[in-house]
């Protein structure tokens, strides 16, 4: 159904969890048109044992705060990494994964250092956080191959472009990469130790909201009996 | 009095069309109008059809007030009273404006229909009798623009004669068509006279209309001469 | 060859959101044109001031905007709607705004004397309006009404921002999914496909109105 | 002969208007075609203008052939030909068609400065004169909109009459104005006549159309019947 | 308030080139969309198919696709266009088809005893359409016309695509650079402006056209 639900309040026992149903893989509509996903699994799991009935409603990333503080959704679940300005106005659980910039080459290519990428064609997406992570390292930038970073529309086009040997090299989200990797196959592809720096995802919820320390609980609870690695591993390749 | 005009005045760009106009129309009597061209007889008859404002004066219809003089304003009738009005009073206009997007037969019968709640057959074959004395009953199904000036003239006034309304004006019902119709648009109006129905025609067609007029009015630089 | 059947079952639910969407704004926002031309034209000049100033706020702002306001800015003065209800209301006072000035330009156009034989023949404005005026406004303007038209089959794609899965976004979706850009192509040929059928509609509908001049 | 017209036919939906229609005009030649309303008239000059296009037989005007019979097609003219020809015939429209957006005299003085390159002020002058003796000169800088019926009627006849073509076709020239009006029509008309230039005038005016011209068409079942 | 006019002289450039976009495009594509409009209601039937062809192209897909694939597509087959180049051609061709229609809507609503009266008087074609026809075709069409050319000052951000900095392009800078909303207000406010000149200058044009009826 496409309707609202009234918002939740602890008796109601419905949340609403709001996500960007083109962000696989961690919420996005499968073929069949059900909503899926890494985060998705682990919202359900977590309500599970919460005893609430949740609700998933796909919103525009850009509005997410808006349609929290509007009370059209409880919560924001959606591969949402936690930053200094973001916390001004929502509540973050205690970070849940890890994000790495990671640096993916072909599985033969002999790369293997971040050093061993000067003088290459190292390739990511437009305006993505990659970019930025790299453009940050000047002198870095300046030692590649034509002094700059080869840029995409899309991952999907970087990951190809490396596919064809038209780049040696493609920085991007590892939770993004260790996706694509799936989906492309694991053995053509390698993700190198090093990286460019991390950022961590969190679960935002409204100013104030009791239900954000259920939530870390539940997590952390999930984390040492396995269910979270369970549920990692049929999202990503490992 | 069907038709009561009193002092009725109207100018246009600061020119007086019409001068202080009174005069009146009794049941089913038919009474012609005189004037120039450009003397103001199809104002003065969109006048008392509420198709123009007038300055001064007073137009009573089938005893209501269609304008009022009170002080320096004329009152509008509005609502229920102009409603009636429009239902006692017809007109043929100088240039017909049929309807360009209904045939002859619809032209005719969509008041009779939608405003005097006529029963559609009954209007069709009212409608078909009139087509059919006006001579262009072949022309029915046809729509205006593909028919010659007068036969427009003629659906013009079968349109208005449908309705039989305590007075109907004919504004230059003679000037497109043959000598055989104008004796048919005559009968028409005669009968009028039977039903009591009051008639008011402009026209240049002296002979035309001196043959079926009760009475003439004058007009000349706005005011009534005679 | 498989895998675009399955895109298309995968996409249909959107596709049939785009149409819905685009046929309830179509139909709602006509007939409210249809009233406020009738309105714009009158002549009480507090309506005629009133009604353009909402065209002109309207016309002013982005549809988008529009939309982002009334569902997440009229909740913070207590006023609530549902992701369609909010879509739909910005979509047809949005397109309410843009018709009302192409039917004012097609009344407009036509022969004064329309008007007075109908009112003359007794006809109320409501009957006039039905019978006479419509039936030619249409005819005068179903050109540029056609340019509207086609403009809201794309404009619907703006109700991603209070995420609703129309055509578009769930060729987005499908990208991402899947890894490949076939999605959008398909996203194209069904709003190419969609604007033609429309366009030959609107041919046909003005061959219909040819049958008087 | 300046006119000349051969087996002429024209239908409307499959419906014979006009019927093997023959006749020639010589200059300075006055004719009146007379004929029921309905009978193709209209039609008629129409065709003679070349806004109807016929199904069979052949038009020709000063010479040039507007339309001619070529075994089982109409040929038409076209280019330089069809401009000559529409600078020799000139033609009064039974509803004017006055254009909507220009004043009075623009309406006159359109077409000779721009299509015959003539000087604005001569043309001013001509058209003030034209509108004189018609009466209606202090209509000078009205829109047609702003007219009396009978009024337009003499802008289109002056609007067609300061060309001075060939030929000057008039549908009903008379069917809105008063008899003072029509006398200053017809002596326009007659002086056309010195200046050999021909006249086809339709009309329903009998008395009008009897006492300027030279001969009489009649036309009844889309033929000349004498 | 130093910060807005700082802001202000900072975003001027961008201002400059919406306005200067947006009337380029207009001028050309009016012109062009009479001509075309003239083409349209021509009897000869292959032109009309071609044209409506074109118009089809350019109403069937969205204006960004047209200015992408002039800009980035074309170079692929060896034509290559200056950016400005690219996209004033792709404005230019798509609003011209918008505009045909309006125009032709406007044409067609005219009666037809003005093109023959015209015709008879031995005016060329041209110049019926200068002294008759397009005058009444302008006073039927300009509330509809405006729509579009509203239309069209809101679609000039597009040119972001290609890399030109306009009003909204600006805007968005001085937001990442200054870590402020208030740059989007300053650009909603001139576009507003910028619409409001643009509806009051329509409304006066009408009122011109009131001389007559
Ligand atoms: N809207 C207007 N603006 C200015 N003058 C007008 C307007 N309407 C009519 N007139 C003038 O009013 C006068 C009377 O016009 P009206 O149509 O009543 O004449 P009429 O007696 O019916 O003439 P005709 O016999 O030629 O039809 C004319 O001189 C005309 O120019
Ligand atoms: N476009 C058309 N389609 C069908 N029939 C038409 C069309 N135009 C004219 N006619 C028919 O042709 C016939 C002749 O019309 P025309 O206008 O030539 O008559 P007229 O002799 O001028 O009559 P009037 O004296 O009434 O003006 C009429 O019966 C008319 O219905
Ligand atoms: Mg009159
Ligand atoms: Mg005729």
């Amino acid at each position: 159904s496409c309707g609202e639900t009234q918002v939740s309040n602890s008796e109601s026992k419905i949340v609403v969890v709001g996500l960007d149903d083109t962000f696989a893989p961690m919420g996005f509509k499968n073929e069949k048109g059900e909503i899926v996903g890494f985060d998705v699994d682990l919202a359900k799991e977590v309500f599970r044992r919460l005893g609430y009935d949740v609700k998933f409603q796909p919103i525009d990333w850009a509005m997410k705060e808006s349609e929290l503080n509007s009370n059209k959704i409880d919560l924001i679940w959606n591969g949402y990494t936690i930053t200094e300005e973001r916390k001004q106005k929502v509540d973050f659980t205690k970070p849940y994964l890890i994000n790495r910039q990671v640096i993916v080459v072909l599985k033969n290519s002999n790369i293997n250092k971040k050093i061993d990428l000067e003088g290459k064609k190292v390739a990511a997406q437009l305006n993505s956080s990659s970019q930025e992570a790299v453009e940050k390292q000047k002198d870095f930038l300046s030692k590649l191959k034509d002094g700059k970073l080869y840029l995409y529309e899309t991952n999907n086009d970087a990951l190809m472009e490396l596919e064809n040997g038209r780049v040696d090299a493609v920085v991007v989200d590892e939770i993004l990469a260790r996706y694509y990797i799936k989906l492309k196959g694991e053995e053509n592809f390698r993700i190198l130790e090093e990286n460019f720096g991390s950022e961590e995802y969190g679960v935002g919820f409204r100013k104030g909201d009791q239900l954000k320390d259920k939530v870390e609980k539940a997590l952390d609870e999930m984390k040492k009996d396995g269910t979270f690695e369970k549920i990692y591993n049929n999202w990503f390749e490992k | 009095m069907v038709l009561e005009l009193k002092n009725v005045a109207k100018s246009y760009k600061g020119k007086r069309i019409l001068d202080n106009i009174s005069f009146e129309v009794k049941e089913g009597e038919i009474v012609s109008i005189f004037g120039k061209s450009g003397a103001g007889k199809s104002t003065l008859l969109r006048c008392i059809n509420g198709l123009e404002t007038i300055d001064k004066g007073s137009i009573k219809i089938n005893g209501e007030y269609l304008y009022r003089q009170n002080g320096i304003y004329v009152e509008v009738a509005k609502g229920e009273s102009l409603k009636k009005i429009r239902q006692s009073i017809g007109l043929v206009f100088q240039n017909f404006n049929l309807f360009s997007n209904l045939t002859v037969l619809e032209n005719i019968i969509l008041a009779p229909i939608n405003v005097y709640n006529l029963d559609r057959e009954l209007a069709v074959k009212k409608a078909e009798l009139l087509l059919d004395r006006l001579k262009i009953l072949d022309k029915r199904d046809f729509y205006p623009y593909e028919l010659s000036g007068g036969q427009r003239q003629r659906v013009a006034i079968a349109r208005a004669c449908i309705l039989s309304p305590k007075i109907i004006c004919f504004d230059e019902p003679t000037s497109a068509v043959d000598d055989e119709v104008k004796k048919s648009i005559a009968e028409i109006i005669m009968e009028f006279k039977s039903e009591k129905i009051a008639v008011l025609i402009v026209s240049h067609d002296k002979e035309f209309s001196h043959s079926i007029s009760d009475r003439i009015i004058n007009i000349e630089g706005g005011k009534i001469i005679s | 060859m498989n895998y675009i059947v399955n895109l298309l079952l995968s996409m249909k639910g959107g596709m049939f959101v785009t149409i819905y969407i685009f046929f309830i704004t179509l139909v709602f926002s006509i007939i409210l044109g249809i009233i406020t031309a009738m309105i714009r034209i009158s002549n009480i000049k507090i309506i005629r001031v009133v009604v353009s100033f909402y065209i002109f706020i309207m016309r002013g702002t982005p549809l988008l905007l529009q939309i982002i306001f009334i569902f997440f800015g009229l909740p913070m003065i207590g006023v609530t709607f549902e992701r369609y209800t909010a879509v739909f209301i910005a979509f047809i006072l949005n397109y309410t705004a843009y018709f009302t000035e192409i039917f004012r330009a097609g009344i407009q156009s036509i022969d004064k004397g329309q008007f007075e034989a109908a009112k003359v023949l007794g006809l109320s404005k409501f009957q006039s309006y039905r019978y006479i005026i419509l039936p030619q406004m249409f005819k005068n303007i179903l050109p540029a009404l056609a340019n509207e038209v086609i403009t809201l089959v794309k404009d619907t794609s703006l109700v991603y921002v209070v995420g609703i899965a129309d055509v578009l976004r769930e060729g987005k979706i499908a990208v991402n999914r899947d890894a490949t850009l076939l999605p959008f192509l398909v996203v194209a040929m069904f709003y190419a496909g969609f604007i033609y059928v429309l366009s030959d509609l609107f041919k046909k509908v003005e061959r219909r109105f040819e049958y008087y001049r």
